[in-house]
């Protein structure tokens, strides 16, 4: 049976090397242009844990890392058991085990419906490939062999990963592939599914936290100050390796309050500036993105959320942090909060935030999440021609004019300068203060100034458009999703849609301000409304109303985070919602499996 | 690029300071400009950042680029400034409160960096600003707002403490004394490298004037001693810790590469020679 | 003519004792059973800067400060004008100015109709009273004589003040008061403004915080740590005083984060703890606080609220730390929110804190603000016999049951034990955990975890009542207000309900999680619905809105903070609601008087 | 109080370490199990306090009180704990990131005020726990996942600080002798005051086991010199700053009074020797 959309899934001890592994199938998906998403989940261990990977191939661009597994490979069923509802699989997958598994005591509550395959992994890699650290590879010629993936490709990714390391060990790695090429083609030959595609224009493969950085670096951004944090240090790590190139700075910060503080003061110094963290970390940074508010400087803040409150899942992903995003500052703080949905989407976001800072002088959040942000995708090149390189307003600062640094402008953005400007030499400031910049403590200084910080916003909603909409144009039930949800959702649309199932979904990227007027037409559109989050509390919901955006009866369908959204389930809450009722996502399965639950 | 025909005055905004009459921030902002003026600096490109608290007001009160932020803060923020834009002359001021109390971490991380730029402390051993609340330099003993049975806290030895983290020069002046105070700031913005001065800056509203007296009386110029040598911490931390007096001048400077000197070799061996667009490390996504 | 309700103004130099004397005058009135409310503000000098207070005295409780002034004394002009609209006289009032004043150059926009009277106060204390800083002591006596001021309690409050420093200081500042009152029987007389009052039972005399401060200590709050931060500060100074005397501790931490994790290291020990401050130290705090939601901890922590965004305008109200209340922390962390709303009520919001603190394990956030914080009013002495002493839920420590510090019961709220309890030891953390404490990254344990904390929020809107309201039963116009717009609300609602407009107001003082339902009985109760609070961006509103309690028509009356509002303004803003139309607060007069803005 | 049956296994929670095999962090944990049980405290009057990271799991393998609270805030938590328990053991642990990066302004403070609890840093000069990145003790020249090109900052030097800070007790051992550690671990808790260990707990994964050669081959127990006297200051200094070898061992410790001493005269003076009530104090309001 031939397919173009085809799940692999990969269960085993961190000595197994299957995220490795992993990483190479989708590096060869991308030099043969084939789309690709990849998930990659880690045990509590630094090392020597459990890990697996899932990566979904497909011909056509995937919107999502898929439902159900087609392919599973588990080397240790302790280990697959760690990440339950991860990786579900589908009846009739293949199922490939190490030889000496028991097929009864495979414990997948479908395993009798599935077709076990076992293959002695272990001693290919021992005894035949000659390196016991070469199962993941001999495992790549097997996958290779017995479904059609692109065996080539794997082989030239394995020679461009190894060269370092000499030709022997990329011999001895092909060596490995063709051993697991031979097994299969010595025991029953290749499988029923077949992975069918020819080769096409090469993709990039890269994280969404990739993508980020380099859209700030795309933008000019020339300051990056963070602290570590999962899952938002990739960001850091790339642009440390990739800023000095380009004369910039990355400074690993004493902590976050330092970082957000130097990104403010290069910000002053009139240098794009930028930092990236997660939850934790944007708690401690709420007073100085504030003071960015009030002295009115261009500064990017990237919160990759992770699973809260509090330390919460480092490593999972969850929508939590939208109401500290919107409304975590004390006082009035006016400023934007921009969300990609998906890994292409991170370099334009990343883009257009520095394009909103730099003219608005205001901060902007990229409020991505661990699943866009550490997922792995393969997307076409970048085309580095659109990104706008945002200059900010200056004075007119001619002798004889008054220079107001402050200035009460039609749409609230006063032109400013920074040092070195000669005769534009100002006070910032966190403090109230006069249009001149001189300090005040009069309530109507107060009302007038902040009456003009919070015109940029109105202005900003005004010009900026980043609101995306797929499916019917008067569905039977509409959906309001945000930030990675955006996949799964769009999946579902389509396939609802292609079930005869009206429905359609409206993604804003622009979180704040919200572009209301659109979010309202869609509303009118929709028979049902359905809102859709990664938020126990309904944190999208309640930002909708506090918005005054959403009619009396609006469905919902929420979990909290710690894994991805499916398309299926979307699928499943939609056609309850066409129903009018709302519906509950069921106590997965596989968590019986479990023995311990603490990590 | 010194401008020979700089004054004082230049460099003050003109807006009153807003300090109690006999504050010792008065001194310090004077021997600011004064200092800025001897150095010939041109105030564009000179850019002064502070926290807050009464001493943090000062920028306000130059006419340089300034920026009053938020508690605490004045160092970060003068290090992202100063590392993004190595051209300017960078000076964060603020209190003992600001630098010691909340921004206390701030001071050993800047100080083994060696970034070039410097600090001014105006400790008053109290927060002046909030009325009056006991700081991390207050004696133990004594009665603040807070501490109406006297305080149960050893107070930090900030000279000790900037020792310690490896600050590239240390000093002390007290705004008793202004040309002692001008010739401290010139010294420390001559410097290259994280130069760090105390003042001892008396608050007369809640510490009172006696201030003024116990600083007068106790205060010992130790750089004016015959062969003192800046050089030798041995001898800096003494002068540091010695419970007899207050030490004035310049208790250590040593010069090492800077922050920014490592980052340019940096820069270099990234860079290995050739400009990079874009487009080159857009291919590193392609492998 | 008799009155029984009278405001009067002082403006001056620090030097001056403006403050002082306002200060006297309140606490005798409080002496005498007299009700009263003062306000004090100040110019941005710590010394010799410009002073002002306002005191509405008045023989029936007093809800506001009251609109405009019926007596003002001012000794320096220029100061006077500093405090632009926050000393707003009526026509008709009585001016006192100095001798030298000329009542030509006297800047108030109604001059002309007001009682100017010249008395050479520095004079009289100078030659007469023989003390140049007596001035304002003199200038009690003449208030006393001309308005009928309790001149016997002034002379009592002055004994009590200057006893310490000896008879001689007492006899000559009575002599100082003497010398005002003779000043005016010789000349002129007493005026036609006569405040007719009797002595009734002694009130106390004392501040929001003071009173927040005194609610913990009743509680049995032993732990205090915070940093100094204004308008809190007071909080932090009265229990340094009285809590070492009840064998508590009082730490002045090194900053905020240091005061609200030792907060949680207190609490986790099993005592009452609090941290005391304002908006930027709130700022600082939310990864922490996050951290008690999450190990479910009681702490309780206040926040009196001051302009902002950033540093703002720190000696000025505001109510614009809602949001961040309720939703700054990131993730989904459960908590309460309760607003005093005026001195009284900071005691009964303290000790009900800590009530539902340490009953529900869960970080309880105290909203204050400078007008209820600073503020000295006179209230009757407080019924220590109401506060309820909450004890925390211990579980069954018995050999062989087995203790789950996390249990999932039917409220969420599980059974807790601290260092001490022998059986009970258990391991609190930040990071999702099981029952029974243990790490879990798995998306069941969170579900089910976040989905047992988040339960107490309901059950704790089922059992708490806390909410006020006002006037008519199915009024014209309904206000929903908070926090310290209390009092000029409902002075409001009870001059326009005696003037024939039928007004009522709602007034939630458990602000997370809102009282649903009353709200709701409440809106449906009204014929228009209008919204007031101190939120340029409308904080309140849009939390109403988050909560899907708002009909599509709602008014709102909102202005920036930097002034507290006058009965009179929101009287303006529910005639114009009745109307259907909102009321914007027109540009305050007394601004063209000042010279130079910045501070 | 002392419990004579106590054995290392009580104080252990059962739980599975998942530190990296070969993680010095091992040792540690066995040790503070082994010192419990040689102090023979009561386990539920024992509260171990940590932030986040590889080291601070250790509270939760350990069968006492614990908290993992979130990173930086060991020391805090513990001191508000200490300060209001008393009765207790309190101990807060963590790594180098955790207590001398992101929490480092709480030492000087916590050791100024000389509260009674212990400070057990597991210092491996990485960030283990998020995968490899520069800490402040990394040394210069190391490449991490961020300082590819390798570090440029000086580190810092943790015993210096904890001296200047005017720790009480300051001390620092290795992973690799488990008699030595758990004798430090001991010494500390008898110890009245803040007392401060350092552990050079290697990180076999980021640093690679070479570092277990490089702690052993310059180790020096610096209190096994005869006459070695811990109360000199001026010699604890030197042992912790010297380039030649890593000092194992108490470098300094003199008691002096606590923050607890004090708070309790203090309690005393404010209650002038009555106790009061809650309508006295209330009766302030009506002065
Ligand atoms: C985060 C935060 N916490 C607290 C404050 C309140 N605050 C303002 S200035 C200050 C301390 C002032 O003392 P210091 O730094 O010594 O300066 P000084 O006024 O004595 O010159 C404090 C606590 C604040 N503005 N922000
Ligand atoms: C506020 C905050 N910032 C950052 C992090 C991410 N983080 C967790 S542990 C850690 C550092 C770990 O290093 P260290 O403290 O040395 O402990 P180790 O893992 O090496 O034992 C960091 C940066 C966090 N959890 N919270
Ligand atoms: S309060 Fe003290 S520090 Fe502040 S201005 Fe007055 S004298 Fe100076
Ligand atoms: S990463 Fe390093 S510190 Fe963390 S457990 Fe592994 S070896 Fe230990
Ligand atoms: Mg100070
Ligand atoms: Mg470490």
């Amino acid at each position: 049976m031939d397919c173009n959309d085809i799940i692999i899934g990969m269960a085993g001890s961190g000595g197994d090397g299957v995220v490795s592994a992993g990483d190479i199938l989708t590096a060869s998906a991308a030099a043969e242009g084939i789309y690709a998403i990849m998930l990659k989940s880690f045990g509590p261990q630094i090392r020597g844990g459990e890990s697996s990977c899932r990566i979904r191939l497909s011909t056509k661009p995937v919107l999502s890392q898929g439902d159900v597994i087609d392919v599973l490979v588990v080397f240790n069923w302790p280990d697959f058991a760690r990440f339950g509802a991860e990786l579900e699989v589908r009846d009739g997958a293949y199922v490939l085990v190490e030889e000496k598994d028991k097929t009864e005591d495979i414990p997948l509550p479908n395993a009798a419906k599935c077709k076990i395959t076992k293959i002695p992994f272990e001693k290919l890699a021992v005894e035949d490939a000659g390196n016991p650290k070469a199962k993941n590879i001999v495992t790549l010629g097997v996958l290779g062999a017995m479904f059609g993936l692109p065996v080539e490709g794997i082989k030239r990714e394995i020679e461009k990963k190894f060269k370092k390391k000499g030709p022997e060990v990329v011999a001895a790695n092909h060596k490995a592939v063709d051993v697991g090429m031979e097994y299969v083609k010595a025991h029953g030959g290749p499988a029923e599914l077949h992975f069918a595609h020819s080769s096409g224009k090469p993709l990039m493969a890269l994280t969404g936290n990739e993508a980020t950085a380099f859209g700030a670096l795309a933008a000019g951004c020339r300051f990056l100050a963070s602290y570590p944090i999962t899952p938002a240090t990739e960001i850091m790590e790339w642009l440390s390796r990739e800023m000095p190139k380009f004369g910039g700075t990355v400074l690993q910060a004493e902590d976050e309050i330092s970082a957000i503080n130097a990104v403010n003061g290069a910000s002053f110094g009139g240098v794009k500036a930028m930092t990236s963290t997660s939850g934790p970390g944007m708690s401690l940074m709420m007073e100085a993105i504030g003071l960015a508010a009030m002295a009115e400087l261009p500064v990017v803040i990237v919160d990759v959320q992770r699973g809260g409150p509090s330390t919460g899942i480092p490593t999972k992903t969850e929508q939590a942090d939208l109401m500290q995003a919107v409304y975590g500052m004390h006082g009035d703080a006016p400023h934007a909060v921009l969300a990609p949905a998906d890994v292409e989407d991170c370099f334009e976001v990343a883009w257009r935030a520095f394009d909103i800072a730099e003219r608005y002088q205001m901060p902007v959040i990229i409020l991505s999440d661990q699943l866009v942000g550490q997922r792995k995708e393969t997307v076409a090149p970048f085309n580095i021609d659109t990104v706008k390189v945002a200059v900010r307003a200056t004075p007119d600062l001619s002798e004889g004019v008054k220079f107001k640094r402050y200035e009460d402008t039609p749409t609230g953005i006063s032109p400013m300068t920074w040092p070195g400007m000669k005769g534009g030499e100002y006070l910032a400031s966190g403090i109230e203060h006069t249009e001149d910049g001189s300090p005040s403590s009069m309530h109507e200084t107060h009302e007038k100034m902040i009456e003009k910080r919070s015109r940029k916003l109105d202005a900003l909603s005004g010009e900026f458009k980043f609101i995306r909409r797929y499916g019917a144009d008067k569905p039977h039930v509409g959906i309001l999703a945000w930030g990675s949800s955006k996949g799964a959702v769009r999946e579902a649309v389509e396939k609802l849609g292609a079930n005869g199932v009206s429905a359609a979904a409206l993604i804003p990227e622009l979180m704040h301000p919200l572009q209301k007027d659109e979010i309202r037409k869609f509303v009118a559109s929709c028979k049902n409304l359905l809102v859709i989050e990664m938020s126990h509390s309904g944190q999208f919901e309640h930002y909708l109303g506090a918005n005054g955006l959403l009619p009396e009866k609006t469905l919902h369908y929420r979990v909290s985070g710690g894994r991805a959204f499916s398309a299926r389930e979307i699928e499943s809450a939609v056609r309850a919602a066409a129903e009018g009722v709302e519906y509950k996502a069921k106590a997965q399965e596989p968590r019986r499996m479990m023995g311990k639950d603490e990590e | 690029m010194a401008d020979a025909k700089a004054s004082p005055k230049d460099y003050l905004s003109g807006l009153k300071p807003i300090w109690c009459p006999g504050c010792g921030d008065f001194a310090v902002l004077n021997a600011v400009a004064k200092a800025f003026a001897e150095l010939g600096l041109p105030k564009e490109k000179v850019a002064v950042v502070s926290g807050i608290g009464c001493s943090s007001r000062l920028p306000g009160y130059l006419g340089t680029y300034g920026f009053n932020a938020i508690h605490g803060r004045a160092l970060p923020i003068a290090a992202g400034l100063k590392l993004s834009r190595p051209d300017l002359t960078v000076l964060a001021v603020g209190g003992d409160g600001d630098i010691f109390s909340i921004g206390g971490n701030h001071l050993p991380h800047v100080s083994r960096r060696n970034i070039d730029l410097k600090c001014i402390v105006m400790d008053n051993a109290i927060y002046g600003l909030t009325k009056g609340q006991v700081s991390p330099t207050t004696p133990i003993g004594e009665k603040t707002v807070t501490t109406t049975y006297g305080s149960i806290e050893d107070p930090i030895q900030p000279l000790k403490l900037l020792l310690s983290y490896e600050a590239s020069f240390v000093a002390q002046s007290t705004s008793l004394d202004l040309n002692h105070l001008i010739s401290m700031i010139v010294a420390m913005m001559r410097h290259k490298g994280f130069a760090f001065l105390n003042v001892r800056s008396p608050c007369v509203t809640y510490r009172g004037k006696e201030q003024y007296d116990v600083i007068r009386s106790r205060s010992k110029y130790i750089d004016k001693e015959p062969g003192y040598d800046a050089t030798d911490m041995r001898k800096a931390w003494h002068h540091a810790i010695t419970p007899e007096y207050i030490s004035l001048g310049i208790l250590y400077e040593k010069y090492r590469d800077t922050y920014e000197d490592r980052r340019d070799k940096l820069r270099e061996a990234a860079k290995a020679g050739r400009d990079c667009t874009l487009t080159d490390v857009m291919k590193g996504f392609m492998k």
